[in-house]
């Protein structure tokens, strides 16, 4: 089974680098229109292939993965879409 | 003005119990304002009134230090101590600690620590020069220990490498006595022009207030307050928002920071530490005998509808506070805009003797400053002496069977085995004034006064064991062993920082541990005149009612006139004569 | 003739006076520090340095924001005059980024940041970088970084090694560079990106003074040139 | 407009990241299944807004940013959604 997971900073913690990407996209580029980028996040993404018989079973797997390794949960929330 | 943005049910006198408030200590508010606190009031009084800014329980026996010298140019009580180093060069420096947030989330725990230390430094006009860190983990096979180091580490790194500091020295032990209360000591070096250091008192009325760096969010709110409170099993649950460095934005302040000293315009600075907003104001009015406006509502704010309370309690990292000379405003915005930092004047100085704050037109905080600093709590806290363990005979340690065995086991054992794997992972080298690093083998670090003949040389020592087994010796030691490795490399030793962890002060046992380790360090500061011209205490370093060893690292700093003169180890060949000297 | 050069400042550059002094000292020339947002180079320059640090934080991608920099569109056109341009470990990641180099600099395969001193190999001694080098020398020079290790396909690799185009080699490979390449340049030979400082390597005192051999062999260029 | 972009390295490239949470995760494995975990993939993703008339502008001027900024195509391939 196809696994997915999105790992963003809770809200409220400082995203230094949605911030960054943010000020670059607004300031550095010559380009028409990049100006009107707002409230960037950057994340990260992680896509696997897991053993599992049913979808529940997957997604409960992946869950445990994210809390003890794949997310820092003290200021990361992570989704799981499994398929 | 409006009292209270906070929920009803509960009073003044639960909020100030949760907020590490004792009853006898909320009575004295009680009795100075004679009226009731509001809500955003009491979060100021009981970070003002926390361990951490007010040093109630040591700072009785923190007066035992000697703190003056020939080359003490500024000793505790500004962000940093200040020492002489010739040809109208000063030395800057200071040792903090961050152990509570590195062992809730190592990487930036351990990173903000970093950046902390380092505001210290440049706030007083000084350019970083050299860092170092003193770690001490739980044991190599605690299931916390390994996720802990690697985090801490990587945090450590990743902020002083962005800045583009040199981390040139440091020390690293495990014990089981750290399993669940890590510590993170980092110390900063700068170096600066000895008339051109700058300080934090407000200097005259009418003075506007700026505030520049990045944005306040809701971070580490209570932060000085929950590192002062005893850790438990579940404070892991009951976190508050994690700080989150941003080394690219501390690099840019470090810039402006001096960039702004240099027009001439800065009256006053502080960085917004612990506490931020509240303690940086408060001391800056407080030492200037002055009061202080702030209209909240010109603080740059990075997340909607802040209170009050939120704004003055964030711990919001990378931001500074100045005071600037009259009508300098514009010379301010040209430096912040050229970095692009926020910033505002967001109050002005005055006479009223007061703090005075004003959120959305109404007035939110109204404070006499007397009471926030000078009559903040002081406590000559019950001591008992410390059991010490006897004395080790040398007739009474069996000679080990095997030497080579012993050998390999003392070299391989946690403590003693190389920490390559760490210190690879710090820039060592940035600056392209690094002598000597953790890899070279010296005694101790040494990075060149640019442009010039001579160089600093900086240690970190404290061997927790020692202070365990005997408090007294213990701090005599520490202070020892630093200055040692400051002559071994051919340095004259001048002054140390200190960061003094232990457990609850509340306890006589620990108390006395902290009492007597002061003393012994204290003895030894005297005997070798080396004085304490900086250092940072961290109380309360527990876990379910288990305190740590007691850990006073002593941070150091010597001088080179001539660094062609250094020594090392490093340069053995075989065939020399090896001299023992001392006992 | 005095050498002239030029270091850019990005925020979050770190080594921009490191360069600035190890060229002056090295050289014995005159160096003029030039801000991200400017439109113009100063005139007559025989080097232009892209130093290492953090630009912008590193946040996205190593090098990626300051590549998008006025000033960086400057230093295109100046590479194109010919003009000697090197880019030291931020800087390297620069030019990639900027497309004066061909390939990129990922992640080390350690996933850690590395500092420690590193052992070259010229491979290229015929450049205007490194002519004061003998062939084949051993040059220890420090490195410091999370993200030195270069990758370019299969096609561009083999045009690389068969262009000449790799100058220093590592001796023993700390983070997976393709064909250990620790510097590189392009086809006409006047950009260069590194990962190992030579800025930080000029002085005996500073562990090693190969460093200061290649701004000097920058400087007898300049001088063979006029 | 939301945009989101997903920045993987392309394949063919050595995703040494994605290599070192597969080893943790198979490592770390102490329920059935962890171990099974394979091909991973560590990507970054970002979230923004943008403003644009229509979803196709939108999407244009999101591809303009990646090829330009966002995404490193000598090694690495972007998608994009729009919404
Ligand atoms: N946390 C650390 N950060 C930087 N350097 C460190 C750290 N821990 C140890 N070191 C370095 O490793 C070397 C050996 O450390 P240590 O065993 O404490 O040596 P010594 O007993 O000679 O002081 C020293 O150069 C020291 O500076």
């Amino acid at each position: 089974m196809k696994a997915k997971v999105h790992v963003f900073l809770k809200p409220g913690v400082l995203d230094v680098q949605g911030k960054a990407v943010e000020g670059a996209l607004n300031g550095l580029s010559t380009v028409q229109g990049w100006a009107s980028v707002s409230h960037v996040r950057v994340g990260k993404v992680l896509e696997f292939d897991v053993a599992a018989t049913t979808a529940d079973e997957a997604k409960a797997q992946v869950k445990d993965m994210c809390d003890k390794l794949l997310a820092n949960t003290v200021i990361e929330s992570y989704t799981v879409e499994v398929a | 003005m409006t009292t209270t943005t906070a929920p009803k049910p509960k009073s003044m006198a639960d909020y100030a119990a949760e907020f590490g408030l004792k009853p006898d200590e909320y009575q004295v508010i009680l009795d100075r304002l004679g009226r009731e606190p509001n809500y955003v009031e009491l979060g100021v009084f009981s970070v003002m009134w926390s361990e951490h800014c007010s040093y109630k329980s040591s700072r009785l026996h923190l007066k035992k230090f000697p703190v003056t010298g020939d080359r003490v140019i500024c000793g505790p009580g500004e962000n940093a101590g200040v020492i002489d180093i010739d040809d109208g060069q000063a030395c800057i420096f200071k040792m903090e600690s961050h152990n509570h947030p590195s062992y809730i989330e190592p990487y930036q725990g351990a990173a903000t620590g970093v950046g902390g230390i380092m505001r210290d430094v440049f706030t007083m006009g000084a350019r970083p020069v050299a860092l170092l860190n003193a770690l001490r983990f739980g044991e190599p096979d605690h299931p916390k220990t390994k996720r802990i180091v690697e985090g801490v580490v990587a945090g450590i790194g990743g902020y002083g490498n962005c800045v583009g500091v040199p981390t040139v020295a440091g020390e690293t032990n495990f014990h089981s006595g750290y399993n669940g209360n890590v510590l993170v000591n980092a110390m900063c070096v700068g170096l600066a022009d000895a008339d051109k250091i700058f300080y934090s008192a407000a200097p005259e009325p009418g003075l506007p207030v700026v505030y520049f760096g990045s944005k306040t969010g809701r971070d580490g709110i209570h932060g000085a307050t929950m590192s002062s409170a005893e850790f438990t099993e579940d404070s892991e649950e009951k976190r508050p928002t994690v700080q989150v460095g941003d080394p690219f934005a501390e690099k840019l302040l470090i810039e402006a920071t001096l960039e702004l000293m240099a027009t001439g315009a800065v009256a006053a600075i502080q960085d917004m530490g612990a506490a931020g907003l509240t303690s940086s104001s408060v001391e800056m009015a407080g030492k200037g005998g002055l009061g202080i406006t702030l209209d909240l509502d010109k603080v740059p704010q990075r997340e909607e509808n802040m209170s009050a309370y939120e704004m003055m309690l964030s711990e919001s990292q990378e931001r500074m506070l100045a005071i600037l000379k009259p009508g300098r405003e514009a010379d301010g915005y040209r430096v912040f805009e050229k970095w692009g930092l926020d910033a505002a004047v967001i109050g002005e100085t005055n006479t009223s003797g007061r703090i005075i704050l004003t959120h959305k037109g109404e007035v939110v905080c109204d404070l006499p400053l007397a009471p926030l600093s000078d009559d903040a709590p002081l406590y000559d806290r019950p001591w008992v002496e410390p059991k010490c363990e006897p004395e080790l005979k040398l007739a009474d340690i069996p000679a080990p069977a095997n030497l080579n065995d012993a050998l390999l086991a003392m070299i391989s054992s946690p403590d003693m085995s190389s920490k390559r794997w760490l210190w690879e992972q710090y820039d060592r080298h940035v600056m392209a004034d690094t002598l000597a690093d953790s890899s070279t083998g010296h005694d101790a670090g040494m990075v060149r006064v640019h442009g010039t003949k001579k160089a600093l040389a900086v240690t970190s020592d404290c061997t927790p064991r020692y202070v365990l087994a005997n408090p007294y010796e213990g701090g005599k030691q520490a202070v020892a062993e630093a200055w040692r490795n400051l002559t071994a490399v051919g340095a004259d030793p001048i002054a140390i920082t200190d960061n003094l962890n232990f457990g609850s002060p509340e306890k006589p046992e620990t108390m006395g541990q902290i009492v007597r380790a002061i003393d012994g360090m204290a003895e030894a500061c005297r005997e070798l005149v080396f004085p304490v011209v900086s250092g940072n205490v961290s109380l309360y370093n527990e876990t379910n009612g288990v305190s740590i060893p007691p850990t006073p690292t002593v941070g150091a700093v010597g001088l080179l006139k001539d660094y062609d003169q250094r020594a090392g180890y490093n340069s053995l060949k075989a065939g020399q004569v090896l001299l023992l000297i001392g006992a | 003739m005095s050498f002239k050069a030029a270091v850019l400042v990005f925020p979050g550059s770190n080594c921009d006076r490191d360069c600035k002094v190890a060229v002056e000292r090295s050289t014995g020339g005159h160096v003029d520090m030039v801000w991200h947002q400017d439109t113009a180079l100063p005139a007559g320059l025989d080097l232009i340095v892209v130093p290492g640090g953090f630009s912008y934080g590193d946040y996205l991608r190593c090098g990626a924001m300051a590549s998008l920099s006025p000033v960086m569109a400057e230093v295109v056109k100046a590479a194109e005059r010919g003009v000697n341009v090197i880019g030291i470990c931020n800087g390297f990641q620069i030019l990639c980024e900027s497309g004066l180099l061909p390939g990129a600099l990922m992640r080390n395969n350690t996933l850690k940041y590395i500092c420690k001193p590193i052992e070259l190999k010229v491979e290229n001694h015929n450049t205007a970088f490194t002519q004061g080098y003998k062939p084949g020398q051993s040059v220890w020079m420090t490195q410091g970084n999370a993200d030195g290790n270069f990758v370019a396909d299969a096609d561009t690799l083999n045009a690389i090694e068969g262009n000449g185009q790799v100058v220093f080699r590592y001796v023993e490979n700390p983070n997976g560079s393709a064909n250990d390449i620790a510097g590189l340049m392009n086809t006409r030979g006047n950009v260069l990106g590194m990962m190992p400082h030579p800025d930080r390597a000029f002085e005996a005192e500073l562990g090693s003074d190969d460093g200061a051999t290649l701004f000097k062999s920058l400087l007898n260029s300049a001088l063979t040139a006029a």
